[in-house]
């Protein structure tokens, strides 16, 4: 009901090349853009590396300002931040991730949340993971233990657990989104330990991943597809795939809601995919990986989002 | 949750790892110990790591120019050079306050290196590591081969440096001269030595191996490059030499100490270390190496007695 | 080449050098107004002149250290430009700093090695090879491998000789060489001076003691405010007609000193002990008790524990045993406000790094030990108005030249530095004063008037412990004479008792039993 | 006294000399603009815009400059006192966490008029307490603060995402499993209040602006100042004139890192309203960028806080509109560091060659004998 295009504009606080976080949902716009016709179609605007939630928050506003139609908060951190701007500006749409709450208690009604469940592809990980480990010792490279990466990393260890009750699963957080060396510094050790599969999640397991493709071992990715950068190491990557979320925000829109509705990626809603390389896996360890997402799709299996100590 | 295995096993481990870690630190201390030794301190070795960690990996890398990892450390040890002869021409020209140009120097060099990965390399890069060197018949050894000789050729170079810089300092014509001046520039200057070109020389060569630093952390230990990868190494590197009291020796053994802490706090992730039934948070573990750093400072007592007494100071000739 | 013209020190003799027409602007200050000078060969010519005249700008001009505004430098008539004293060295001119231009962590071969043009490794054997030659030519014994912070002051001025000699042996110029030495260094060293200038050496010799110029120069060059007032030759020139030509008046040689009532103790010290910076016995059972209206001299060979006496009594140093009492209250224990607050006044030796803060004003180093008292307060804050009538009064009162109370006290030159902090202690009424080289490297005109206050606050029944190594000093001031010799007294004598020859055995370790 | 008339006695040049640096810096990153495909001009354009270009844009930059100012404010302590404070960073987190765990804790249940005071008071105190770390280090044992202080920082980061993460959580991020570092929301009355909505600009940049004040006054018309000063000049000479050399240096990081509390503080009742993970990050750092700017001089952190926050910000805006990577800020940043850094010595000479010009007559030229003499004889 516009002329011209519709205008997107996102703040991430990560890089658009970071691997992970925020350039799953970068690359999720740029596809959208692409199936709408390009530049004429849809516009993206980003500005990246917004640690700083004061300066984010300023970002935001500035978008706003300037008139774009969806302003896009990618991280929980600058949520106050938007609660606070949204209402000054009705007609602009906003969304806000990995988060739950529209604003709709607060009275809010221009925003959007979403949240990826990433504990059930990290579920379906860990299956593959423990049939695949021969050591019967998997690694875990966590940044912060907090967010999509402690879902991921929870849904991992139950994975594991459910293939292959045998298997070790050692989790070590490095207290970073991107320090690689911390990360490449945990996977040596995971290896020294024994571990053969690993995973990780965040930009800050690139080391990790270069490292066990070094040294002959698996790696399983998650937020975004890894396996293009190293194909003979990583089995599989889960992959945010937000393109479904941006394009029925947009729908959302162009039929006059602003906002309110709450999206969540799932195996179900194929809001979660998965991303192969080219490691040469048994037709067995597809089968249990194909079962486990079918379970979790029907509801049969429940993966838990926390774990006791 | 089980770990076969043996204290002893995981001790081995832990030594050869933390040689590994501790040797970015290894080469940016040094250089930073020939600048200070001269008199300058210099704190943007961060910035200058994180040139040298994006140089290395350009050349090494099958995204960049594709060619040896060995050219790839040169490359890094120049670039680093010159960014060693930027801050001399600030400090010691233009006799900036060092502290402050330092974290120019870093902020520049992070944000140059971030810009050229943007524009050279678009995304991921990576490059195969420095490959470890069996060395025959050493490297089979039990314990001792595995800690000390199945290392990459940067980690002996690192620790080859030790001894080569405290002859360098002790022995040389130069070392006596980067010694003078870093205690007493006036008289250095009197006996016609010419300070500013011997703190340039020292500056350079610190530039220099923080180049080598953070190519040591690009090619020799993750293989890949990111924006601000060094995560306050730098800075780290720096606090060394002070803690190694100027000396080289010293600032090796703060090194390990350093990354055999950081490499500790690891292996209590991965055993699970619990304080009764609860684990330890591991941000509370993160901590411990920089805990028993200050700790061991203020234990070790320090020893001043090679503290450059004209360290930060800019020369000037008959300034009193 | 013709063998006369080769010194032993391997240098071609500088048979005439040549300063003409130098002029240099400091900051606010012509040190140097159109100045001529000139040395030759196998003379020793001694530059004599108040502290700020422009002695030590002259010679770092013509040792390459300054670049002169105006004016040439000659060498044998050719005309030279120095960029840096590694030209200067190169032409065989050698320069003995005021203060000592060694890197007291370096040994003494280092020292003398550095700035040497040599291979990759220093070849410290042929150094040290030809440093004992040297050191036998000119009969200096040094150490070459003790390192300098080992060394006393005598010592370091004979490393500082050496390394002139090895280096740039033509033209040497000693700059206040004997401020810090003793009667028994400085004969010494003017054997050493005598014979080189025999030897065909060139040398220039700045002093503000008047009696080593007349025994030792040949001819004499006097500056005033950056002139060149005169040179004369030294054929028994008076020490008077020195004093006018430099100050512009009479200056009076001898201080009075009215007979004054001795009072009671006011600082007794027992059975001190101390360790000095190498932590080594500096001071071993010392004990002396000062009276009120008494100079108390304490003489001795620079080392043997007086800086550690001073820096123990005011508070610098921990004692390692033994008391002392100020006014009868024991002081070891207090940190150094309360011992101010008990009375005592200290006049640092090291004057510069102690006894002010360079970068502060001269009013904010005028308050520098009661700035928070209420006198100079009002309410929270300064008072500042009170501030600078105190500071007035004190740079009246003690005719300290400085352009402005705000100056940065460092630009002030060493003499007024001094009267400065003389005036700021003394103004503190205090009961002891301990004053450690009152006037060092200062000038005649400054030490005169120093002297004066000092022998007036005696009369003010001040109880002054007077550390001096200078002897002719100790000797016109104090009442009493104890002697240091490796941190212990020698022995105590009453001035009448002692003269010159008297105290200089002692310093060398004979007792004196009084 | 001697500061003092320097700042009203109007040197131009000390004043002009970091803005012309800026101006290079930014001509020299204008080359890089160009290297990028981007036109400098346009760049510059929208620099100014996003920095000045509507009342909003104006406040939201001095709001910006409020925390950068407080830190810089606390830099000049511990540099006039001799210690170089690398630690800002550390001390604003553990200043802001105070704040917050104080504010959370103390709810609704104290009036704004005790409860604002009281929560920056505490992260004051936060601030203060990390800072002592390392002072006291130094003081009893010689501690080089500079390695104690980044030190001090790493231990911050993981003590704050500690704390975020496990006992001051956001309980609703518990209750709704989504576990993310951040606090529960400040009670409104703990807020500080806006001047100008929607701007962010806060009551804050008056307190910043006091502080300032404060602190000149602290350091230069107090014996307390008088004693951190002469500390940070000599402490051989400190020593000799019975200032507690050990005390001062404590104190002076004390303070500093006070300020640098203040400023996590007044951040957070004041902008974000509660600790998130990504608060105020790189704050310590630039604050001792602006310490600079400001000649190291409390009132200079004003003006100098103004610039910086209109740099960051506009800088922000941009790589907004042009779309250039935010490197590009960074490197344009470390430029004008440099540059500001560098055209000290310009400074320097030129003060020293106005001085030479001016020969100023000493107070008293008369070299005769003075009556106390007299008096004496
Ligand atoms: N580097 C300098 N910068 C500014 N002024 C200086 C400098 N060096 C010397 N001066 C000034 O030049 C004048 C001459 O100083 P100079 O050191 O030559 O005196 P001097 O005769 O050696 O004195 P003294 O007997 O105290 O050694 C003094 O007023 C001094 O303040
Ligand atoms: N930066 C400066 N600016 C102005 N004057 C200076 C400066 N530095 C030194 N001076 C002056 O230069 C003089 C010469 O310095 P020098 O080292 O010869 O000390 P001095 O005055 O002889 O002191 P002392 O008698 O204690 O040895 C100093 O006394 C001081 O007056
Ligand atoms: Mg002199
Ligand atoms: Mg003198």
């Amino acid at each position: 009901a516009q002329d011209g295009p519709v205008r997107v504009a996102i703040v991430m606080p990560s890089t658009i090349t970071d691997l992970s976080w925020s350039q799953a949902i970068y690359s999720g716009l740029v596809e959208v853009q692409t199936e709408m016709g390009g530049e004429s179609a849809l516009e993206i605007a980003y500005t990246e590396n917004m640690f700083d939630v004061t300066a984010a928050a300023q970002a935001l506003r500035d978008y706003a300002e300037d008139g774009y139609d969806i302003v896009i908060a990618h991280g929980t951190q600058y949520g106050t931040s938007l609660f606070e701007l949204a209402p000054d500006y009705p007609e602009t749409s906003f969304a806000w991730g990995t988060a739950t709450d529209t604003g709709m208690e607060a009275g809010l009604t221009n925003i959007f949340a979403y949240e990826a469940a990433a504990e059930e592809g990290g579920y379906i990980n860990g299956v593959m993971a423990g049939l695949l480990t021969e050591s019967n010792v998997i690694g875990v490279v966590g940044p912060v233990k907090a967010g999509d990466a402690l879902l991921y990393i929870n849904g991992f260890i139950q994975g594991v657990a459910a293939s292959n009750p045998e298997a070790t699963v050692n989790v070590t957080y490095a207290d970073s989104f991107s320090d690689v060396a911390k990360g490449t510094e945990a996977a040596q050790t995971h290896i020294a330990a024994g571990a053969d599969v690993l995973t990780g999640s965040s930009q800050m397991v690139v080391g990790a991943i270069e490292l066990i493709q070094t040294e002959g071992g698996y790696w399983f990715g998650t937020q975004s597809d890894q396996s293009a950068q190293w194909p003979t190491t990583v089995v599989a990557s889960q992959v945010y795939d937000w393109t479904a979320v941006i394009e029925d925000i947009l729908a959302q829109r162009a039929s006059g809601v602003n906002g309110g509705v709450a999206y969540n990626l799932t195996l179900e809603n194929g809001g979660l995919k998965f991303a192969f390389g080219d490691v040469v896996i048994s037709p067995e360890l597809l089968i249990a990986a194909g079962e486990a997402a079918k379970g979790i799709e029907a509801g049969e299996i429940v993966v838990q989002t926390e774990l006791p100590e | 949750m089980n770990n076969d295995l043996t204290l002893a096993q995981i001790l081995i481990s832990a030594f050869a790892l933390t040689l590994g870690a501790a040797t970015p630190y290894l080469y940016a201390s040094i250089g930073e110990i020939f600048s200070q030794r001269s008199g300058v301190l210099n704190l943007g070795v961060e910035g200058t790591m994180l040139m040298g960690a994006f140089v290395a990996i350009f050349f090494a890398s099958d995204k960049g120019l594709q060619i040896d990892p060995a050219i790839g450390f040169l490359a890094a040890m120049i670039v680093g050079g010159l960014m060693g002869l930027l801050s001399a021409v600030i400090n010691v020209t233009l006799k900036a306050e060092q502290g402050i140009s330092g974290i120019g120097m870093t902020l520049f060099g992070l944000g140059m290196s971030s810009l050229l990965f943007k524009m050279l390399a678009d995304g991921v890069i990576t490059a195969t590591v420095f490959p470890k060197l069996n060395i025959r018949g050493l490297s089979d050894l039990p314990v001792v081969g595995e800690i000390f000789f199945q290392q990459n050729a940067l980690v002996y170079v690192a620790f080859a440096l030790v001894p080569i810089s405290v002859w360098i300092l002790n022995k040389t014509t130069w070392g006596l001269q980067i010694r003078a001046v870093g205690q007493n520039p006036k008289a250095a200057d009197a006996m016609g030595v010419n300070v500013n070109r011997v703190r340039y020389s020292t500056v350079i060569l610190g530039g220099v191996f923080a180049g080598a630093a953070g190519a040591a952390l690009s090619i020799g230990l993750t293989g890949v490059f990111q924006e601000n990868m060094t995560a306050g190494r730098g800075f780290i590197a720096v606090a060394l030499v002070y803690f190694g009291g100027w000396s080289p020796w010293r600032a090796m053994l703060g090194a390990l100490l350093f990354s055999a802490a950081n490499n500790l706090q690891i292996w209590a992730q991965i055993l699970d270390v619990r304080i009764g039934n609860s684990p330890i948070p591991s941000n509370l573990l993160g901590m411990i190496p920089y805990i028993l750093t200050i700790l061991a400072l203020v234990f070790a007592r320090q020893r001043h007695s090679l503290e450059p007494a004209a360290l930060t100071k800019p020369f000037e000739r008959g300034e009193n | 080449m013709n063998p006369t013209n080769i010194l032993p020190s391997g240098h071609k003799r500088i048979d005439h050098a040549e300063l003409m027409g130098i002029v240099k602007r400091f900051p606010g200050v012509l040190a140097n107004d159109h100045i001529n000078f000139d040395v030759k060969a196998g003379e020793i010519h001694a530059l004599l002149g108040e502290n700020g005249a422009g002695k030590s700008t002259l010679m770092k001009i013509l040792y390459g250290l300054y670049k002169p505004d105006e004016g040439e430098i000659r060498l044998n008539g050719q005309p030279v430009v120095f960029h840096s004293p590694a030209d200067a060295l190169t032409q065989g001119i050698g320069m003995i700093h005021q203060h000592f231009m060694l890197v007291p962590t370096l040994t003494v071969a280092e020292n003398v090695a550095l700035g040497m043009k040599s291979g990759l490794v220093m070849d410290l054997k042929q150094v040290k090879k030809r440093l004992v030659e040297l050191s036998a030519v000119y009969g200096l014994k040094i150490n070459p491998d003790a390192y300098v912070w080992q060394l006393s002051v005598g010592e370091q001025q004979r490393v500082e000789i050496v390394k002139a000699l090895y280096r740039g042996g033509a033209l040497i110029i000693l700059d206040e060489p004997t401020a810090v030495l003793t009667p028994q260094e400085v004969k010494e060293l003017f054997v050493t001076l005598r014979q080189m200038r025999e030897q065909g050496h060139a040398l220039i010799f700045i002093t503000h003691k008047l009696y080593e110029v007349q025994t030792l120069s040949d001819r004499i060059t006097v500056m005033r405010d950056g002139r060149s007032v005169d040179t004369i030759a030294n054929n028994g020139v008076e020490q008077r007609t020195l004093a006018r030509m430099m100050v512009g008046r009479d200056v009076q040689f001898q201080v009075d000193r009215p007979v004054v009532p001795i009072g009671e103790v006011k600082l007794s010290v027992r059975g001190l002990s101390a360790t000095n910076d190498q932590d080594l016995p500096a001071l071993k059972h010392i004990s002396l008790d000062v009276r009120a209206g008494e100079i108390m001299g304490v003489a001795g060979v620079s080392g043997n524990g007086q800086r550690e006496l001073a820096e123990c009594i005011a508070g610098l140093r921990k004692a390692t045993g033994g008391e002392v009492f100020l006014n009868g209250k024991s002081i070891l224990g207090l940190p150094v406000l309360d011992r101010l607050n008990a009375g005592l006044s200290f006049v640092p030796e090291e004057r510069n790094r102690h006894g002010i803060i360079g970068s502060f004003s001269v009013a904010e180093n005028a308050i520098l030990q009661n700035h928070g008292e209420p006198a100079f307060k009002r309410g929270m804050l300064f008072n500042f108005g009170a501030i600078a009538r105190h500071t007035d009064d004190l740079i009246q009162r003690f005719n300290v030249k400085t352009p402005t109370r705000e100056t940065p006290i460092k630009n002030l030159s060493g003499g007024n530095i001094q009267k400065l902090i003389l005036a700021r202690e003394l103004s503190r009424h205090p009961a002891v004063l301990i004053a450690a080289q009152p006037t060092r490297g200062v000038d005649i005109g400054a030490t005169e008037y120093i002297r004066n206050i000092l022998i007036q606050q005696r009369s003010e029944q001040v109880a002054m412990l007077l550390i001096s190594e200078d002897l002719d000093e100790i000797l016109a001031l104090s009442d009493r004479v104890a002697v240091l010799y490796e941190g212990e007294i020698v022995g105590i004598v009453n001035r009448e008792d002692a003269d010159v020859e008297m105290l200089g055995l002692m310093m060398a370790g004979v007792r004196h039993s009084s | 006294m001697r500061i003092q008339k320097r700042i009203s006695g109007g040197d131009f040049t000390a004043a002009l000399a970091p803005i012309i640096a800026v101006i290079l810096a930014l001509a020299l990153a204008g080359v890089l603009l160009l290297i990028l495909g981007k036109n400098p001009l346009e760049a510059y354009a929208s620099m100014i815009e996003g920095a000045f270009g509507s009342d909003t844009r104006i406040f939201n930059t001095i709001s910006r400059a409020v925390p950068l100012m407080l830190v810089a404010i606390g830099i000049c302590i511990a540099f006039r006192g001799g210690v170089i404070n690398i630690g800002a960073e550390g001390q604003l987190f553990v200043g802001a966490v105070s704040a917050t765990a104080f504010a959370v804790a103390a709810g609704e249940n104290l009036t704004p008029w005790l409860l604002v005071p009281l929560t920056l008071l505490v992260g004051f105190l936060g601030g203060a307490l990390w800072g002592s770390v390392p002072g006291y280090l130094k003081a009893r044992f010689d501690v080089n603060e500079i390695l104690s202080t980044v030190m001090m920082n790493e231990i911050a980061i993981r003590l704050v995402l500690f704390l975020l993460g496990g006992p001051m959580i956001d309980p609703k991020e518990v209750a709704q499993g989504t576990l993310i570092h951040q606090s529960a929301a400040l009670p409104e009355a703990s807020w500080l209040a806006r001047l100008s909505p929607p701007s962010r600009l806060h009551t804050g940049i008056f307190i910043a602006i006091i502080a300032a004040v404060i602190v000149y006054i602290l350091l230069w018309r107090t014996p307390l100042g008088y004693r951190i000063r002469a500390v940070g000049q000599s402490r051989a000479a400190s020593l000799y004139a019975g200032i507690s050399v050990p005390t001062y240096l404590t104190l002076a990081l004390i303070l500093s890192g006070g300020l640098a509390g203040l400023a996590g503080a007044v951040e957070v009742t004041g902008v974000t309203h509660r600790m998130v993970e990504g608060f105020a990050v790189g704050y310590g750092f630039s604050g001792i960028v602006v310490a600079l700017f400001g000649r190291l001089h409390p009132i200079g952190a004003i003006p100098s806080a103004f610039l910086f926050g209109a740099l960051l910000t506009g800088a922000e805006r941009m790589q907004r509109d042009l779309q250039v990577p935010s490197a590009t800020i960074t490197a344009l940043q470390g430029l004008v560091v440099l540059f500001v850094v560098s055209s000290d010595v310009w400074v320097r000479r030129r003060a020293a060659r106005r001085a030479s010009q001016k020969v100023s007559e000493p107070i008293s030229a008369d070299s005769s004998i003075q009556p106390i003499i007299s008096e004496a004889k």
